[in-house]
């Protein structure tokens, strides 16, 4: 069976030549449209199954999240962040506070370091086994898709636990977290572990050495490491290229440094390395969790300094310094020297990076956040051209476009 | 542009591909493999649900964890009137507007203010929790543990000053600076 | 040209007509090698400094080298254009659209210069400081389905733009209202 | 002359009119429900259980009047620019000529049992059912909907490409046989092979029967070959602009290709009616209880036959369209070809 698609379509000399004439066809695909998950409009312009070219439209989803941080306190914006990524909103949670304490020149509490580091890798594994299920889902393995979703739904349940929601999470805060990890964390870290471990097992003997499925991922939706780089795609897609690149590893936050884990990297840049790459990350990040929790210190979650972080709600009730600080704090917002301040942190689908300017009032001057699927998506048409229209589908789908956090 | 620089990490694991073997080229082993996964589901579900995960919604629900953050509710006094003291801090911290508070003055009592009007939009609630964050004086919750629910028409998901007291409760939590108050702060935000 | 560094990001500030020249170097001069452009967008700086009021930001990143470098171009108010570095780096194609479209400023040079997240009605650009938070856009009336587009044309090039709306609504009064605030301090300035 | 004509023709038309509404519209409806129903199980989910009447569920199956009810409630939409005739009338003609087929498959020992027992079975199976394309074909073109237009395309070249396939699988049955009766093949199936094993289609032709099965699940279009439909990137491919009763007919359709899968699967390669180690001795055939009991064996293995392709849908995954041909042709094509040289090298030899 052929594995390249590549076909170069006629030019009109030649077309006169042999005396076939054909039409180009635009095809609108989306913006409601079963393979645009999220809300994304593709103009393909087609000759018979083959895309000439393809123009992705996005923005449908655009909410003004720079606006809207703008008009907010610091302390605001986490709800907007938690609806960037709405896979994973722990890790934009995450990002976004690392970004506002970097311009602020704190240093968080170890507890709350490891406790970032443990959302963080939970809700990776979380977008992962998205993006693993929905590429399933779009070939067609709709069995595959709900094994996959049953054990995020189970990483939702222990997100409901820790936070009180399950995808709106608003959990982090600048300078800590809102609380603590629950006591029944660990145990029920467990649970999901064990149910991850079935579910992923089910999905490799499904598909894992199905030819069908190789055939559709394997030499398709194929970006030149150059190319890639030049686009500046960055995360499980660039890794596929084979470049060692991993912002956990490059610039170690939080406690990355302190952990024991591997990059998988890819040779070919294909879905299937993508597919692959995300499965062994999924892995990581378990080990990850276990380590964390093993290392992860007893103490505070938040920074005691009152002017970053709200006193303790006692010590607010019954003392009239708390109090006026609480109240300093949540009137006026969090006070920011002046300054700018890039902040980058490993999204899951790449670096997620957070520019902040402040002119050292209460609300952000400027917040513009780097979304790593968006340049993904901005390579896509260089890796569509001259490919079928079947191949688009498991290609975005392994860029993992997520359209709140494309669309801001 | 074009020097073969590339980041060298020692953390780096570059995976094998495994090429495809003879049997799985075949097509009908991995097919194979596959019917006795979705086989198994099948019969383990059908005689004993062993798998099934899907909860029968309304006559099975699954209980929420302690902190999760469902329809908002008043703390009241002891005389059941609310804690609020109508300090604006909640409507303030709110990132979406939608408390309203007038407030209303008590001459005669040592707390001076009180909440006249309190209602809250729950069409405009994005259920961050950070208006429970921001309230000085324990008098707005979010653990009633009941998650909003649809209504006909909007002016019946604002709930009001009553309403919220109704689903509140009385607290422990002490206040206002008495002899000793450090020692209270052992007591727990939650009863 | 100046130079600085703060929270330990260094930060270059060039002429504008530099800008390539200063972006090819970084990108080929071996000992620099910014093979990535990170991102690009720009600071509206109305409130702050009187001197300019749009700076366009580029954060570079090198893969090999590890190392980051924000260039920034400085331009005044009634002279948006800055010419564009997709020659460079393609992934300034959608990053220079998203500035053009949220700021108005205009990268000559670029292949394809249209809006990105917002719609070709559009009047105005969101993120300027003087696009009030709560502005309302005019209804775009319903185009006739089954328009096709040209064919044989890229999608590049259509010219379905609008024009630029530059400085519209700011004024040296709405200026003097702004409250001062102090001074950005860099903790570093290269000399 | 003319009433015994007449005649025949009126028993036909009473055994059709039994065949296909009683059985074969009922088991496609019934199949809706269990389509979903064994998903849901497969899936770790509890599937559609909530439509009841006087407060009975009945695990669901009250579903199937609630969908019939739905779908005719629901408007049929002709969409504007389409060709309204042809657009209304492609769902019958792919309907029909996969309702016509049932008319030459024997359910039971003797021609009672078929609607017409055609020397030339198989074959009327083929060509009538080759028809259904036009359908496909007419309705996504005249939708005027490119996703439509590009199903149309995909099913029309697919179609045609597996019927050589699934007719060349079956000739190496017809060479051990020696008909192409549906009749005479499932007589044949009645002996035993060295008196143990039944000497079923599958057993003297192993190979054929698996690329049958794959050859005729794209003759169906459902997974893995559901590229003409592949909802991704086509929506719902050649009927994405049906509704109301129009979309359910497309479903019918398919489902009634299903059970045509099901049966021909049975009849060549499971003995047909044939129950295993009982010969029909003339004796046997000329009681009506063991005609029954073939009846019941027949649609027993023709419901695991439909059990089977359902739990293959819920399994395998979508192939991409050249996959698709190129299969078609460079792999099932040469096997099958190859499959009936060896039949007939071996035939020649042990004759």
């Amino acid at each position: 069976m052929s594995t390249e698609t590549v076909r170069e379509y006629l030019t009109e000399e030649e077309e006169d030549r042999i005396g076939l004439h054909t039409q180009e066809m635009i095809l609108n695909m989306g913006p409601s449209h079963p393979a645009t998950h999220g809300t994304v409009k593709f103009t393909l312009r087609l000759e018979g199954e083959t895309i000439r070219d393809l123009d992705p439209d996005i923005g449908y989803l655009h909410r003004g999240f720079e606006k809207m941080c703008e008009n907010a306190t610091y302390t605001h914006a986490f709800p907007y962040t938690d609806r960037l990524n709405y896979c994973s909103p722990f890790i934009n949670n995450v990002g976004y506070a690392l970004a506002v304490e970097k311009l602020l020149g704190i240093e968080i509490t170890e507890r709350c370091k490891y406790v970032r580091t443990i959302i963080s890798e939970l809700h990776r594994i979380s977008d992962h086994l998205t993006c693993l299920a929905a590429t399933s889902l779009e070939l067609g393995a709709f069995t595959v898709f709900l094994y996959g979703v049953q054990s995020r739904e189970e990483i939702y349940v222990l997100t409901e636990e820790i936070c009180g929601a399950r995808l709106t999470v608003s959990y982090v805060r600048i300078g800590g977290l809102t609380d603590d990890l629950p006591e029944s964390f660990a145990d029920h870290w467990k649970l999901v572990k064990r149910r991850l471990d079935k579910n992923l097992y089910d999905i490799d003997k499904l598909i894992g050495r199905n030819r069908i499925f190789i055939d559709r991922m394997q030499n398709t939706g194929i970006l030149d490491t150059e190319t890639a780089i030049s686009y500046g795609c960055t995360g499980p897609f660039l890794r596929a290229c084979g470049v060692e690149y991993d912002v956990r590893d490059a610039a170690p936050y939080l406690v990355y440094d302190r952990l024991d884990w591997t990059m998988p990297t890819g040779t070919r840049g294909d879905n299937w390395d993508r597919f692959l790459i995300r499965l062994a990350e999924i892995e990581q990040s378990i080990s990850m969790i276990d380590q964390c929790i093993e290392q992860m210190p007893e103490g505070p979650v938040r920074i005691d300094d009152w002017r970053v972080v709200l006193p303790p709600k006692d010590e607010v009730y019954n003392s009239i310094e708390a109090m006026m600080a609480h109240f300093k704090l949540i009137m006026e917002g969090l006070k920011v020297p002046p300054g700018e301040v890039y902040s980058y942190t490993e999204g899951a689908n790449g670096e997620l990076g957070f520019f902040i300017v402040s002119d050292g009032s209460g609300k952000p001057s400027r917040v513009h956040v780097r979304p790593p699927c968006y340049h993904l998506v901005a390579a896509l048409p260089e890796i569509m051209r001259g490919k079928l229209i079947q191949d688009l589908v498991p290609t975005f789908d392994t860029i993992n476009m997520i359209g709140g956090e494309i669309d801001r | 542009m074009k020097q073969p620089l590339r980041p060298k990490s020692e953390r780096a694991k570059p995976f094998e591909r495994r090429e495809m073997t003879f049997a799985e080229k075949l097509f009908y082993p991995a097919i194979w493999e596959g019917l006795k996964v979705t086989t198994k589901h099948l019969v383990e579900n059908i005689f004993g649900r062993k798998h099934t995960v899907t909860l029968e919604y309304p006559e099975v629900q699954r209980p929420y964890p302690e902190r999760f953050r469902g329809q908002h509710r008043l703390m009241q006094r002891d005389d059941g009137s609310p804690r609020c003291v109508a300090c604006m801090c909640c409507s303030t911290a709110c990132p979406s507007n939608c408390i309203t508070i007038v407030a209303g003055e008590r001459p005669e009592e040592t707390i001076e203010k009180f909440p006249m009007r309190f209602e809250i939009d729950l069409l405009k609630c994005i259920y961050c929790g950070m208006c429970v964050e921001a309230c000085p004086c324990d008098a707005i919750r979010m653990d009633s543990g009941v998650h909003p629910k649809p209504t006909y028409n909007r002016q019946a998901a604002i709930i009001d000053k009553e309403g919220l007291l109704a689903a509140g409760a009385k607290t422990i939590a002490t206040q206002g600076g008495t002899f000793g108050s450090r020692v209270a702060g052992h007591l727990k935000k939650h009863i | 040209m100046q130079a600085y560094a703060h929270r330990g990001d260094e930060c270059v500030v060039v002429a504008r007509d530099q800008l390539v020249a200063v972006a090819t170097h970084c990108r080929d001069e071996p000992s620099m090698h910014f093979d990535m452009v990170v991102d690009i967008t720009a600071i509206d700086h109305l409130e702050t400094f009187d001197e300019f009021r749009f700076e366009v930001v580029y954060h570079l990143y090198s893969l090999p080298h590890k190392h980051r470098l924000r260039i920034k171009v400085r331009l005044d108010e009634d002279d948006v254009h800055v010419p564009s570095v997709s020659g460079v780096w393609k992934g300034a194609l959608w990053t220079e659209r998203e500035t053009y479209d949220m700021f108005g400023i205009l990268f000559d040079g670029h292949p394809d210069l249209r809006r990105l997240l917002l719609y070709p009605e559009f009047e105005g650009h969101p993120l300027r400081k003087d696009y009030g938070f709560a502005d309302i856009q005019p209804l775009v009336p319903l185009t006739d389905i089954g328009v096709p587009m040209s064919l044989g044309t890229p999608f590049a090039g259509t010219n379905r733009e609008r024009g630029i709306a530059v400085g519209e609504g700011t004024s040296a009064a709405g200026k003097a209202l702004i409250p001062q605030t102090t001074a950005f301090k860099p903790d570093v300035v290269y000399k | 002359m003319t009433a015994q004509v007449v005649e025949a023709l009126v028993h036909a038309a009473i055994k059709f009119a039994i065949l296909v509404p009683g059985f074969v519209l009922a088991l496609a409806a019934l199949m809706s429900w269990i389509e979903r129903r064994q998903s849901a199980m497969i899936q770790d989910r509890v599937g559609p259980n909530r439509a009841s009447i006087g407060g009975v569920r009945a695990w669901g199956l009250f579903h199937i009047i609630a969908d019939t009810l739905k779908f005719a409630l629901k408007e049929n939409i002709v969409p504007r620019g389409s060709n309204p005739l042809l657009f209304r009338l492609a769902p019958f003609m792919a309907m029909a000529p996969a309702l016509i087929v049932f008319a030459v498959m024997p359910v039971g020992p003797t021609n009672r049992w078929v609607v017409s027992n055609l020397d030339v079975g198989i074959l009327f199976i083929f060509a009538i059912g080759s028809l259904s394309v036009y359908g496909a074909t007419i309705a996504g073109w005249s939708s005027n909907n490119n996703f439509s237009l590009l199903g149309a395309l995909r099913v029309s070249a697919q179609m045609i490409s597996y019927e050589v396939s699934l007719a060349l699988n079956l000739v190496g049955v017809f060479m051990v046989f020696g008909s192409i009766n549906l009749q005479t093949i499932i007589e044949g199936q009645g002996a035993l092979l060295g008196g143990v094993l039944p000497k079923w289609g599958i057993v003297v032709q192993p190979v054929a029967f698996f690329l049958f099965l794959a050859a005729s699940i794209a003759e169906t279009k459902r997974t893995p070959f559901d590229a003409p439909e592949g909802e991704p990137e086509l929506v719902s491919g050649y009927f994405t602009e049906y509704s109301g009763l129009a979309l359910a007919t497309w479903f019918l359709t398919e489902f009634a290709a299903v059970i045509m899968v099901a049966m021909m699967a049975t009849a060549v390669f499971f003995g047909g009616w044939q129950i295993p180690w009982l010969p029909p001795t003339p004796a046997l055939v000329a009681t009506w209880w063991f005609q029954i009991a073939c009846v019941m064996a027949f649609f027993a293995k023709t419901l695991f036959f439909v059990w089977v392709q359902m739990q293959l849908r819920w399994t395998l995954l979508r192939m991409r369209y050249d996959q698709i041909m190129t299969m078609g042709w460079k792999y099932i094509l040469p096997i099958s070809l190859a499959n009936v040289l060896v039949t007939g090298l071996f035939l020649l030899l042990t004759r």
